[in-house]
Protein backbone atom coordinates (compact mmCIF):
# COMPACT_ATOMS: atom_id res chain seq x y z
CA UNK A 1 0.00 0.00 0.00
CA UNK A 2 2.66 2.47 1.14
CA UNK A 3 4.82 1.57 -1.83
CA UNK A 4 2.00 2.47 -4.20
CA UNK A 5 1.46 5.82 -2.49
CA UNK A 6 5.17 6.59 -2.62
CA UNK A 7 5.36 5.59 -6.29
CA UNK A 8 2.60 8.04 -7.17
CA UNK A 9 4.32 10.82 -5.23
CA UNK A 10 7.62 9.96 -6.92
CA UNK A 11 6.06 10.16 -10.38
CA UNK A 12 4.47 13.49 -9.47
CA UNK A 13 7.72 14.89 -8.06
CA UNK A 14 9.51 13.76 -11.23
CA UNK A 15 7.10 15.88 -13.25
CA UNK A 16 7.71 18.88 -10.97
CA UNK A 17 11.44 18.33 -11.44
CA UNK A 18 11.00 18.38 -15.21
CA UNK A 19 9.39 21.80 -14.83
CA UNK A 20 12.38 22.99 -12.80
CA UNK A 21 14.69 21.70 -15.53
CA UNK A 22 13.06 24.24 -17.83
CA UNK A 23 14.84 26.91 -15.80
CA UNK A 24 18.16 25.14 -16.38
CA UNK A 25 17.38 25.02 -20.10
CA UNK A 26 16.13 28.60 -20.44
CA UNK A 27 18.52 30.48 -18.17
CA UNK A 28 18.80 33.37 -19.04
CA UNK A 29 21.86 33.84 -16.81
CA UNK A 30 24.21 31.08 -15.75
CA UNK A 31 23.25 31.71 -12.14
CA UNK A 32 19.63 30.91 -13.05
CA UNK A 33 20.74 27.61 -14.51
CA UNK A 34 22.66 26.85 -11.34
CA UNK A 35 19.55 27.55 -9.26
CA UNK A 36 17.66 25.08 -11.42
CA UNK A 37 20.36 22.50 -10.82
CA UNK A 38 20.21 23.10 -7.07
CA UNK A 39 16.49 22.47 -7.09
CA UNK A 40 17.14 19.37 -9.21
CA UNK A 41 19.65 18.13 -6.64
CA UNK A 42 17.16 18.57 -3.81
CA UNK A 43 14.39 16.88 -5.80
CA UNK A 44 16.69 13.98 -6.64
CA UNK A 45 17.41 13.58 -2.94
CA UNK A 46 13.69 13.55 -2.20
CA UNK A 47 13.06 11.17 -5.11
CA UNK A 48 15.70 8.76 -3.84
CA UNK A 49 13.95 8.78 -0.43
CA UNK A 50 10.57 8.20 -2.08
CA UNK A 51 11.91 5.44 -4.35
CA UNK A 52 13.37 3.73 -1.30
CA UNK A 53 9.84 3.54 0.09
CA UNK A 54 8.25 2.79 -3.29
CA UNK A 55 10.51 -0.14 -4.16
CA UNK A 56 10.69 -1.16 -0.49
CA UNK A 57 14.48 -0.93 -0.38
CA UNK A 58 15.61 1.41 2.41
CA UNK A 59 19.19 0.97 1.16
CA UNK A 60 18.33 3.47 -1.56
CA UNK A 61 18.41 6.15 1.15
CA UNK A 62 22.20 5.93 1.02
CA UNK A 63 21.97 7.29 -2.51
CA UNK A 64 19.94 10.21 -1.17
CA UNK A 65 22.77 10.81 1.29
CA UNK A 66 25.31 10.86 -1.56
CA UNK A 67 23.16 13.28 -3.55
CA UNK A 68 22.90 15.52 -0.49
CA UNK A 69 26.60 15.61 0.41
CA UNK A 70 27.85 16.02 -3.16
CA UNK A 71 25.59 18.96 -3.98
CA UNK A 72 27.97 21.42 -2.34
CA UNK A 73 31.25 20.44 -4.08
CA UNK A 74 29.52 20.85 -7.46
CA UNK A 75 28.03 24.20 -6.45
CA UNK A 76 31.39 25.34 -5.05
CA UNK A 77 33.22 24.39 -8.26
CA UNK A 78 30.56 26.20 -10.26
CA UNK A 79 30.80 29.42 -8.24
CA UNK A 80 34.59 29.27 -8.22
CA UNK A 81 34.86 28.84 -11.99
CA UNK A 82 32.38 31.69 -12.51
CA UNK A 83 34.61 33.87 -10.35
CA UNK A 84 37.69 32.86 -12.30
CA UNK A 85 36.00 33.66 -15.58
CA UNK A 86 34.65 37.06 -14.55
CA UNK A 87 38.06 38.00 -13.18
CA UNK A 88 39.87 36.98 -16.36
CA UNK A 89 37.44 38.96 -18.54
CA UNK A 90 37.98 41.98 -16.30
CA UNK A 91 41.74 41.75 -16.69
CA UNK A 92 41.32 41.35 -20.44
CA UNK A 93 39.36 44.56 -20.72
CA UNK A 94 41.68 46.45 -18.37
CA UNK B 1 9.96 -8.16 -19.48
CA UNK B 2 8.31 -5.08 -20.99
CA UNK B 3 10.08 -2.96 -18.37
CA UNK B 4 13.48 -4.31 -19.46
CA UNK B 5 12.62 -3.88 -23.12
CA UNK B 6 11.34 -0.34 -22.59
CA UNK B 7 14.47 0.80 -20.76
CA UNK B 8 16.71 -0.98 -23.29
CA UNK B 9 14.95 0.88 -26.10
CA UNK B 10 15.42 4.12 -24.15
CA UNK B 11 19.14 3.31 -24.03
CA UNK B 12 19.16 2.70 -27.78
CA UNK B 13 17.42 6.05 -28.33
CA UNK B 14 19.97 7.90 -26.18
CA UNK B 15 22.79 6.22 -28.10
CA UNK B 16 21.26 7.09 -31.48
CA UNK B 17 20.56 10.70 -30.46
CA UNK B 18 24.17 11.24 -29.46
CA UNK B 19 25.67 9.96 -32.72
CA UNK B 20 24.91 13.14 -34.67
CA UNK B 21 26.64 15.64 -32.32
CA UNK B 22 29.41 13.10 -31.68
CA UNK B 23 30.32 13.11 -35.37
CA UNK B 24 29.43 16.60 -36.50
CA UNK B 25 29.61 19.11 -33.62
CA UNK B 26 32.26 21.80 -34.11
CA UNK B 27 32.49 22.54 -30.40
CA UNK B 28 34.73 19.78 -29.07
CA UNK B 29 33.20 20.12 -25.60
CA UNK B 30 29.90 19.10 -27.16
CA UNK B 31 31.52 16.04 -28.69
CA UNK B 32 32.87 15.01 -25.30
CA UNK B 33 29.41 15.41 -23.77
CA UNK B 34 27.93 13.41 -26.65
CA UNK B 35 30.47 10.64 -26.11
CA UNK B 36 29.41 10.49 -22.46
CA UNK B 37 25.74 10.30 -23.43
CA UNK B 38 26.61 7.56 -25.94
CA UNK B 39 28.20 5.58 -23.14
CA UNK B 40 25.18 6.09 -20.90
CA UNK B 41 22.99 4.64 -23.66
CA UNK B 42 25.13 1.50 -23.73
CA UNK B 43 25.10 1.25 -19.92
CA UNK B 44 21.32 1.52 -19.95
CA UNK B 45 20.98 -1.36 -22.41
CA UNK B 46 23.34 -3.46 -20.29
CA UNK B 47 21.54 -2.81 -17.00
CA UNK B 48 18.16 -3.40 -18.67
CA UNK B 49 19.47 -6.78 -19.91
CA UNK B 50 20.40 -7.66 -16.34
CA UNK B 51 17.02 -6.61 -14.89
CA UNK B 52 14.88 -9.62 -13.95
CA UNK B 53 11.63 -7.99 -12.85
CA UNK B 54 10.42 -6.53 -9.55
CA UNK B 55 11.89 -8.22 -6.52
CA UNK B 56 14.03 -10.69 -8.51
CA UNK B 57 17.83 -10.62 -8.16
CA UNK B 58 19.36 -8.72 -11.07
CA UNK B 59 22.52 -9.90 -12.78
CA UNK B 60 25.42 -8.46 -10.74
CA UNK B 61 27.98 -8.95 -13.51
CA UNK B 62 26.28 -6.37 -15.71
CA UNK B 63 26.28 -3.97 -12.74
CA UNK B 64 29.98 -4.56 -12.25
CA UNK B 65 30.62 -3.93 -15.93
CA UNK B 66 28.65 -0.69 -15.90
CA UNK B 67 30.35 0.49 -12.70
CA UNK B 68 33.75 -0.10 -14.30
CA UNK B 69 32.47 1.68 -17.39
CA UNK B 70 31.41 4.76 -15.44
CA UNK B 71 34.82 5.10 -13.79
CA UNK B 72 36.70 4.56 -17.05
CA UNK B 73 34.38 7.02 -18.81
CA UNK B 74 35.12 9.79 -16.31
CA UNK B 75 38.88 9.27 -16.59
CA UNK B 76 38.62 9.30 -20.39
CA UNK B 77 36.54 12.48 -20.14
CA UNK B 78 39.20 14.07 -17.95
CA UNK B 79 41.89 13.19 -20.47
CA UNK B 80 39.80 14.40 -23.41
CA UNK B 81 39.09 17.72 -21.69
CA UNK B 82 42.78 18.19 -20.94
CA UNK B 83 43.63 17.41 -24.58
CA UNK B 84 41.08 19.92 -25.86
CA UNK B 85 42.30 22.62 -23.47
CA UNK B 86 45.89 21.97 -24.56
CA UNK B 87 44.88 22.10 -28.22
CA UNK B 88 43.35 25.51 -27.78
CA UNK B 89 46.27 26.73 -25.67
CA UNK B 90 48.55 25.71 -28.55
CA UNK B 91 46.57 27.95 -30.87
CA UNK B 92 44.18 25.59 -32.61
CA UNK B 93 41.13 27.32 -34.01
CA UNK B 94 37.64 25.92 -33.99
CA UNK B 95 37.57 26.18 -37.78
CA UNK B 96 40.23 23.49 -37.96
CA UNK B 97 38.01 20.96 -36.22
CA UNK C 1 -2.09 1.13 -15.28
CA UNK C 2 -0.16 0.56 -12.08
CA UNK C 3 1.68 3.45 -10.44
CA UNK C 4 5.04 1.90 -11.29
CA UNK C 5 4.22 2.04 -15.00
CA UNK C 6 3.33 5.69 -14.56
CA UNK C 7 6.70 6.31 -12.90
CA UNK C 8 8.49 4.45 -15.72
CA UNK C 9 6.76 6.54 -18.35
CA UNK C 10 7.50 9.85 -16.62
CA UNK C 11 11.11 8.88 -15.96
CA UNK C 12 11.64 7.69 -19.55
CA UNK C 13 10.11 10.85 -21.00
CA UNK C 14 12.25 13.10 -18.76
CA UNK C 15 15.46 11.23 -19.63
CA UNK C 16 14.74 11.32 -23.36
CA UNK C 17 13.75 14.99 -23.31
CA UNK C 18 16.84 15.83 -21.26
CA UNK C 19 19.20 14.06 -23.69
CA UNK C 20 17.63 15.79 -26.66
CA UNK C 21 17.76 19.20 -24.97
CA UNK C 22 21.37 18.65 -23.86
CA UNK C 23 22.82 17.51 -27.15
CA UNK C 24 20.76 19.56 -29.55
CA UNK C 25 20.82 22.93 -27.84
CA UNK C 26 22.55 25.92 -29.35
CA UNK C 27 24.15 27.32 -26.24
CA UNK C 28 27.09 25.73 -24.53
CA UNK C 29 26.09 26.90 -21.04
CA UNK C 30 22.77 25.16 -21.48
CA UNK C 31 24.46 22.00 -22.68
CA UNK C 32 26.87 21.70 -19.75
CA UNK C 33 24.30 22.50 -17.08
CA UNK C 34 21.69 20.16 -18.51
CA UNK C 35 24.29 17.43 -18.82
CA UNK C 36 25.05 17.63 -15.09
CA UNK C 37 21.31 17.25 -14.45
CA UNK C 38 21.19 14.33 -16.86
CA UNK C 39 23.69 12.37 -14.77
CA UNK C 40 21.52 12.80 -11.68
CA UNK C 41 18.33 11.74 -13.41
CA UNK C 42 20.04 8.66 -14.86
CA UNK C 43 20.92 7.66 -11.29
CA UNK C 44 17.16 7.39 -10.67
CA UNK C 45 16.89 4.98 -13.62
CA UNK C 46 19.57 2.77 -12.04
CA UNK C 47 17.61 2.77 -8.77
CA UNK C 48 14.48 1.83 -10.66
CA UNK C 49 16.25 -1.06 -12.39
CA UNK C 50 17.49 -2.54 -9.14
CA UNK C 51 21.10 -1.43 -9.57
CA UNK C 52 21.80 0.64 -6.42
CA UNK C 53 25.56 0.16 -6.71
CA UNK C 54 25.50 1.72 -10.15
CA UNK C 55 23.13 4.43 -8.94
CA UNK C 56 25.57 5.38 -6.17
CA UNK C 57 28.43 5.58 -8.65
CA UNK C 58 26.37 7.60 -11.09
CA UNK C 59 25.21 10.03 -8.38
CA UNK C 60 28.78 10.59 -7.26
CA UNK C 61 30.76 10.25 -10.50
CA UNK C 62 28.34 10.77 -13.36
CA UNK C 63 26.57 13.78 -11.92
CA UNK C 64 28.93 15.50 -9.49
CA UNK C 65 32.46 14.76 -10.73
CA UNK C 66 31.91 14.79 -14.48
CA UNK C 67 30.03 18.03 -13.94
CA UNK C 68 32.92 19.54 -12.00
CA UNK C 69 35.39 18.43 -14.69
CA UNK C 70 33.37 19.99 -17.49
CA UNK C 71 32.68 23.21 -15.55
CA UNK C 72 36.38 23.59 -14.93
CA UNK C 73 37.39 22.88 -18.52
CA UNK C 74 34.77 25.18 -19.97
CA UNK C 75 36.88 28.22 -19.17
CA UNK C 76 39.95 27.01 -21.04
CA UNK C 77 38.12 26.15 -24.25
CA UNK C 78 37.11 29.26 -26.21
CA UNK C 79 33.43 29.88 -26.71
CA UNK C 80 32.30 28.28 -29.93
CA UNK C 81 31.50 30.36 -32.97
CA UNK C 82 27.97 30.11 -34.27
CA UNK C 83 27.75 26.68 -35.84
CA UNK C 84 28.49 26.86 -39.53
CA UNK C 85 26.34 24.22 -41.11
CA UNK C 86 27.97 21.32 -42.89
CA UNK C 87 27.07 20.25 -46.42
CA UNK C 88 23.61 18.73 -46.47
CA UNK C 89 24.88 15.43 -47.81
CA UNK C 90 27.09 14.89 -44.75
CA UNK C 91 24.31 15.87 -42.39
CA UNK C 92 21.95 13.52 -44.20
CA UNK C 93 24.42 10.65 -44.03
CA UNK C 94 25.04 11.06 -40.30
CA UNK C 95 21.32 11.41 -39.57
CA UNK C 96 20.74 8.27 -41.61
CA UNK C 97 23.49 6.52 -39.65
CA UNK C 98 21.91 7.32 -36.31
CA UNK C 99 18.47 6.23 -37.50
CA UNK C 100 19.98 3.02 -38.83
CA UNK C 101 21.80 2.35 -35.55
CA UNK C 102 18.60 2.89 -33.60
CA UNK C 103 16.66 0.65 -35.99
CA UNK C 104 19.19 -2.15 -35.80
CA UNK C 105 19.42 -1.98 -32.00
CA UNK C 106 15.65 -1.81 -31.60
CA UNK C 107 15.19 -4.78 -33.92
CA UNK C 108 17.81 -6.79 -32.03
CA UNK C 109 16.28 -5.92 -28.65
CA UNK C 110 12.70 -6.63 -29.69
CA UNK C 111 13.53 -9.94 -31.29
CA UNK C 112 15.46 -10.99 -28.20
CA UNK C 113 13.89 -13.75 -26.14
CA UNK C 114 13.79 -11.86 -22.83
CA UNK C 115 12.60 -14.87 -20.84
CA UNK C 116 15.51 -17.05 -21.92
CA UNK C 117 18.32 -14.50 -21.87
CA UNK C 118 21.47 -15.81 -20.24
CA UNK C 119 22.60 -14.43 -16.92
CA UNK C 120 25.26 -15.06 -14.35
CA UNK C 121 23.26 -14.22 -11.23
CA UNK C 122 22.80 -17.93 -10.33
CA UNK C 123 26.51 -18.63 -10.65
CA UNK C 124 27.42 -15.55 -8.63
CA UNK C 125 24.88 -16.46 -5.96
CA UNK C 126 26.20 -20.02 -5.72
CA UNK C 127 29.82 -18.94 -5.31
CA UNK C 128 29.10 -15.90 -3.12
CA UNK C 129 30.02 -17.63 0.18
CA UNK C 130 33.58 -18.21 -1.12
CA UNK C 131 34.07 -14.59 -2.08
CA UNK C 132 34.48 -13.15 1.41
CA UNK C 133 31.74 -10.54 0.94
CA UNK C 134 27.96 -10.74 0.65
CA UNK C 135 27.35 -7.89 -1.80
CA UNK C 136 27.36 -9.66 -5.18
CA UNK C 137 28.58 -6.60 -7.10
CA UNK C 138 31.61 -6.21 -4.82
CA UNK C 139 32.23 -9.95 -5.15
CA UNK C 140 32.23 -9.62 -8.94
CA UNK C 141 34.43 -6.51 -9.00
CA UNK C 142 37.02 -7.51 -6.41
CA UNK C 143 37.03 -11.27 -6.47
CA UNK C 144 35.47 -13.07 -9.43
CA UNK C 145 36.55 -10.47 -11.97
CA UNK C 146 39.29 -8.77 -9.95
CA UNK C 147 41.49 -8.88 -13.04
CA UNK C 148 39.18 -6.32 -14.70
CA UNK C 149 39.41 -3.99 -11.74
CA UNK C 150 43.19 -4.33 -11.67
CA UNK C 151 43.35 -3.23 -15.30
CA UNK C 152 40.84 -0.47 -14.59
CA UNK C 153 43.22 0.98 -12.04
CA UNK C 154 45.95 0.81 -14.68
CA UNK C 155 43.66 2.77 -17.01
CA UNK C 156 43.15 5.44 -14.34
CA UNK C 157 46.89 5.70 -13.77
CA UNK C 158 47.58 5.97 -17.50
CA UNK C 159 44.93 8.67 -17.87
CA UNK C 160 46.53 10.61 -15.03
CA UNK C 161 49.98 10.24 -16.52
CA UNK C 162 48.70 11.38 -19.91
CA UNK C 163 47.02 14.45 -18.41
CA UNK C 164 50.25 15.32 -16.58
CA UNK C 165 52.27 14.93 -19.79
CA UNK C 166 50.09 17.50 -21.51
CA UNK C 167 51.33 20.37 -19.42
CA UNK C 168 50.90 22.44 -16.31
CA UNK C 169 47.51 22.85 -14.70
CA UNK C 170 45.92 26.23 -15.24
CA UNK C 171 44.91 28.53 -12.42
CA UNK C 172 42.66 26.79 -9.90
CA UNK C 173 39.22 28.37 -9.58
CA UNK C 174 38.66 29.61 -6.06
CA UNK C 175 35.82 30.74 -3.87
CA UNK C 176 36.02 34.26 -2.42
CA UNK C 177 38.91 33.72 0.00
CA UNK C 178 37.91 35.84 2.99
CA UNK C 179 34.22 35.01 3.17
CA UNK C 180 33.29 33.58 6.57
CA UNK C 181 30.54 31.52 4.96
CA UNK C 182 33.16 29.43 3.13
CA UNK C 183 34.48 28.18 6.41
CA UNK C 184 30.94 27.62 7.65
CA UNK C 185 30.47 25.33 4.66
CA UNK C 186 33.83 23.58 4.91
CA UNK C 187 33.98 22.92 8.64
CA UNK C 188 31.03 20.54 8.82
CA UNK C 189 31.04 19.25 5.25
CA UNK C 190 34.62 18.10 4.73
CA UNK C 191 34.58 15.81 7.78
CA UNK C 192 31.09 14.63 6.85
CA UNK C 193 32.19 13.76 3.31
CA UNK C 194 35.09 11.78 4.74
CA UNK C 195 32.73 9.93 7.09
CA UNK C 196 30.29 9.17 4.28
CA UNK C 197 33.21 7.88 2.18
CA UNK C 198 34.26 5.58 5.02
CA UNK C 199 30.66 4.48 5.48
CA UNK C 200 30.32 3.56 1.79
CA UNK C 201 33.61 1.67 1.89
CA UNK C 202 32.45 -0.32 4.90
CA UNK C 203 29.00 -0.84 3.40
CA UNK C 204 30.40 -2.29 0.17
CA UNK C 205 31.05 -5.67 1.79
CA UNK C 206 27.39 -6.47 2.39
CA UNK C 207 25.23 -3.76 0.79
CA UNK C 208 25.34 -1.34 -2.15
CA UNK C 209 28.50 0.72 -1.85
CA UNK C 210 32.18 0.12 -2.33
CA UNK C 211 35.55 1.61 -3.11
CA UNK C 212 34.68 3.57 -6.24
CA UNK C 213 31.69 5.28 -4.71
CA UNK C 214 33.67 5.99 -1.56
CA UNK C 215 36.56 7.37 -3.60
CA UNK C 216 34.25 9.65 -5.53
CA UNK C 217 32.72 11.04 -2.32
CA UNK C 218 36.19 11.52 -0.83
CA UNK C 219 37.27 13.41 -3.93
CA UNK C 220 34.30 15.70 -3.27
CA UNK C 221 35.94 16.63 0.04
CA UNK C 222 39.29 17.17 -1.70
CA UNK C 223 37.65 19.35 -4.34
CA UNK C 224 36.02 21.49 -1.66
CA UNK C 225 39.37 22.01 0.07
CA UNK C 226 41.07 22.85 -3.22
CA UNK C 227 38.39 25.27 -4.38
CA UNK C 228 38.28 26.98 -1.00
CA UNK C 229 41.91 27.93 -1.60
CA UNK C 230 43.36 26.46 1.56
CA UNK C 231 47.13 26.91 1.35
CA UNK C 232 47.99 23.27 2.02
CA UNK C 233 45.08 21.61 0.24
CA UNK C 234 46.10 18.38 -1.51
CA UNK C 235 46.53 18.46 -5.26
CA UNK C 236 48.12 21.91 -5.46
CA UNK C 237 51.64 20.64 -5.67
CA UNK C 238 53.30 17.75 -7.42
CA UNK C 239 54.62 15.95 -4.36
CA UNK C 240 55.88 12.44 -3.83
CA UNK C 241 52.96 11.82 -1.52
CA UNK C 242 50.45 12.75 -4.21
CA UNK C 243 52.10 10.43 -6.72
CA UNK C 244 52.31 7.60 -4.20
CA UNK C 245 48.62 7.92 -3.32
CA UNK C 246 47.58 7.84 -6.96
CA UNK C 247 49.65 4.75 -7.63
CA UNK C 248 48.79 3.03 -4.33
CA UNK C 249 45.84 1.00 -5.56
CA UNK C 250 47.65 -0.44 -8.54
CA UNK C 251 50.70 -1.27 -6.42
CA UNK C 252 48.65 -2.94 -3.68
CA UNK C 253 46.63 -4.81 -6.28
CA UNK C 254 49.77 -5.99 -8.08
CA UNK C 255 51.28 -7.02 -4.75
CA UNK C 256 48.22 -9.14 -3.96
CA UNK C 257 48.28 -10.57 -7.48
CA UNK C 258 51.94 -11.55 -7.15
CA UNK C 259 51.40 -13.05 -3.71
CA UNK C 260 48.41 -15.10 -4.84
CA UNK C 261 50.21 -16.18 -7.97
CA UNK C 262 52.97 -17.59 -5.80
CA UNK C 263 50.89 -19.16 -3.05
CA UNK C 264 47.81 -20.31 -4.99
CA UNK C 265 49.41 -20.76 -8.39
CA UNK C 266 46.63 -18.68 -9.96
CA UNK C 267 46.66 -14.93 -10.38
CA UNK C 268 44.26 -13.16 -7.99
CA UNK C 269 42.69 -16.33 -6.65
CA UNK C 270 42.39 -15.44 -2.98
CA UNK C 271 42.50 -18.19 -0.36
CA UNK C 272 38.86 -18.25 0.88
CA UNK C 273 39.66 -17.61 4.56
CA UNK C 274 41.76 -14.56 3.62
CA UNK C 275 39.43 -13.23 0.91
CA UNK C 276 37.65 -10.76 3.14
CA UNK C 277 40.83 -9.15 4.50
CA UNK C 278 42.44 -8.96 1.09
CA UNK C 279 39.37 -7.33 -0.43
CA UNK C 280 39.28 -4.79 2.39
CA UNK C 281 42.95 -3.88 1.95
CA UNK C 282 42.56 -3.50 -1.80
CA UNK C 283 39.38 -1.48 -1.41
CA UNK C 284 40.95 0.92 1.07
CA UNK C 285 43.81 1.59 -1.34
CA UNK C 286 41.34 1.90 -4.22
CA UNK C 287 39.33 4.53 -2.35
CA UNK C 288 42.36 6.75 -1.79
CA UNK C 289 43.72 6.33 -5.30
CA UNK C 290 40.38 6.96 -6.97
CA UNK C 291 39.83 10.11 -4.88
CA UNK C 292 43.25 11.58 -5.71
CA UNK C 293 43.01 10.53 -9.36
CA UNK C 294 39.79 12.47 -9.74
CA UNK C 295 41.42 15.42 -8.02
CA UNK C 296 44.31 15.57 -10.49
CA UNK C 297 41.98 14.97 -13.43
CA UNK C 298 40.06 18.01 -12.19
CA UNK C 299 43.29 20.01 -12.17
CA UNK C 300 43.61 19.21 -15.88
CA UNK C 301 47.39 19.21 -15.87
CA UNK C 302 50.45 18.69 -13.75
CA UNK C 303 50.53 20.89 -10.66
CA UNK C 304 53.75 22.84 -10.07
CA UNK C 305 56.50 21.07 -8.11
CA UNK C 306 57.20 22.05 -4.54
CA UNK C 307 60.20 24.30 -5.30
CA UNK C 308 58.39 26.99 -7.26
CA UNK C 309 55.90 27.47 -4.52
CA UNK C 310 55.95 31.24 -4.43
CA UNK D 1 -3.23 1.65 6.60
CA UNK D 2 -1.93 2.33 10.09
CA UNK D 3 -1.26 5.69 11.70
CA UNK D 4 2.38 5.88 10.67
CA UNK D 5 1.42 5.36 7.04
CA UNK D 6 -1.31 8.00 7.15
CA UNK D 7 1.13 10.42 8.77
CA UNK D 8 3.80 9.62 6.17
CA UNK D 9 1.36 10.07 3.30
CA UNK D 10 0.27 13.48 4.51
CA UNK D 11 3.89 14.53 5.07
CA UNK D 12 4.77 13.42 1.53
CA UNK D 13 1.83 15.38 0.16
CA UNK D 14 2.82 18.51 2.08
CA UNK D 15 6.43 18.11 0.91
CA UNK D 16 5.35 17.80 -2.71
CA UNK D 17 3.27 20.94 -2.26
CA UNK D 18 6.38 22.92 -1.31
CA UNK D 19 8.27 21.44 -4.25
CA UNK D 20 5.50 22.62 -6.55
CA UNK D 21 5.77 26.06 -4.96
CA UNK D 22 9.55 26.09 -5.36
CA UNK D 23 9.39 25.01 -9.00
CA UNK D 24 6.63 27.49 -9.80
CA UNK D 25 8.59 30.32 -8.17
CA UNK D 26 11.76 29.29 -9.99
CA UNK D 27 9.91 29.50 -13.28
CA UNK D 28 7.75 32.54 -12.69
CA UNK D 29 9.82 34.96 -10.59
CA UNK D 30 11.59 37.72 -12.53
CA UNK D 31 15.26 37.55 -11.50
CA UNK D 32 17.97 35.48 -9.83
CA UNK D 33 17.53 36.73 -6.30
CA UNK D 34 13.76 36.25 -6.14
CA UNK D 35 14.11 32.82 -7.73
CA UNK D 36 16.65 31.94 -5.06
CA UNK D 37 14.02 32.84 -2.48
CA UNK D 38 11.56 30.38 -4.06
CA UNK D 39 14.21 27.69 -4.26
CA UNK D 40 14.92 27.73 -0.53
CA UNK D 41 11.29 26.88 0.21
CA UNK D 42 11.61 23.62 -1.69
CA UNK D 43 15.06 22.91 -0.24
CA UNK D 44 14.17 23.41 3.38
CA UNK D 45 10.49 22.61 3.74
CA UNK D 46 9.80 20.35 0.77
CA UNK D 47 12.68 18.02 1.40
CA UNK D 48 12.25 18.36 5.17
CA UNK D 49 8.66 17.15 5.09
CA UNK D 50 9.42 14.28 2.71
CA UNK D 51 12.38 13.31 4.89
CA UNK D 52 10.15 13.35 8.00
CA UNK D 53 7.65 11.17 6.14
CA UNK D 54 10.37 8.71 5.19
CA UNK D 55 11.72 8.75 8.74
CA UNK D 56 8.35 7.67 10.15
CA UNK D 57 8.52 4.62 7.87
CA UNK D 58 12.12 3.71 8.79
CA UNK D 59 12.63 0.16 10.06
CA UNK D 60 14.97 1.24 12.83
CA UNK D 61 16.20 4.37 14.54
CA UNK D 62 19.41 4.50 12.46
CA UNK D 63 17.46 4.70 9.24
CA UNK D 64 15.41 7.57 10.64
CA UNK D 65 18.51 9.39 11.87
CA UNK D 66 20.16 8.98 8.49
CA UNK D 67 17.18 10.58 6.78
CA UNK D 68 17.24 13.51 9.20
CA UNK D 69 20.99 13.89 8.59
CA UNK D 70 20.24 14.16 4.87
CA UNK D 71 17.83 17.00 5.61
CA UNK D 72 20.38 18.83 7.79
CA UNK D 73 23.06 18.53 5.10
CA UNK D 74 20.75 19.86 2.41
CA UNK D 75 19.76 22.81 4.59
CA UNK D 76 23.40 23.64 5.27
CA UNK D 77 24.29 23.33 1.59
CA UNK D 78 21.37 25.33 0.32
CA UNK D 79 21.89 28.12 2.83
CA UNK D 80 25.62 28.58 2.22
CA UNK D 81 25.66 27.86 -1.50
CA UNK D 82 22.61 30.06 -1.95
CA UNK D 83 24.47 32.87 -0.23
CA UNK D 84 27.65 32.36 -2.25
CA UNK D 85 25.68 32.20 -5.48
CA UNK D 86 23.69 35.32 -4.64
CA UNK D 87 26.90 37.13 -3.69
CA UNK D 88 28.54 36.13 -6.95
CA UNK D 89 25.47 37.03 -9.01
CA UNK D 90 25.29 40.37 -7.23
CA UNK D 91 28.91 41.45 -7.56
CA UNK D 92 29.75 40.18 -11.04
CA UNK D 93 28.27 40.44 -14.45
CA UNK D 94 26.52 37.11 -13.93
CA UNK D 95 23.23 38.92 -13.86
CA UNK D 96 23.62 40.10 -17.39
CA UNK D 97 22.27 37.54 -19.82
CA UNK D 98 24.92 35.88 -21.92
Amino acid sequence: MMSMVATIFAAFLMLVTAVALMRVACGPTTADRMLGLQLLGTSLTALALLLGVALDRPRLWDIALVFAVLASPTAAVFIASMRLRTRSTESDSA
Amino acid sequence: MTVSLGYALLGAAILALSIYPLVLARDLLRRIVAANAFGTGIFLILVALGFRGEGATPDPTTHGLVLTGIIVAVSATGLALALVARMHAAGARLEDV
Amino acid sequence: MTPLVLLDLVLGAVVLGLVAATLWSGSRARMTMLFIGFGGVVALVWMRLGAPDVALAEAAVGAALTGALILRAQGSVPAPLPERSRPWIIRGLVAGLSVAVFGALAWALISLDWKARPGLERVVEARLPESGVTNPVTAVLLNFRAYDTLLEMAVLLIATAAVWCLGRSSETPQLPPDDPLNLALLRPLVPLLCIVAGYLLWLGAFAPGGAFQAGAVLSGALLLLLVAGLPRAPGQMDTLRLRATIAAALLVFLGVAAATAMSEATLLQYPPHRAKDLILVIEAALTLSVAYTFLVLFQGGRPPPREVRA
Amino acid sequence: MNWAEILATSLFAAGCFFFVGGAAGLLRFPDVLTRLHALTKADNLGLGLIALGAATLADNAWGGLKVLLIWLVVMLTSATCGYLLADQAHTSDLEKPK
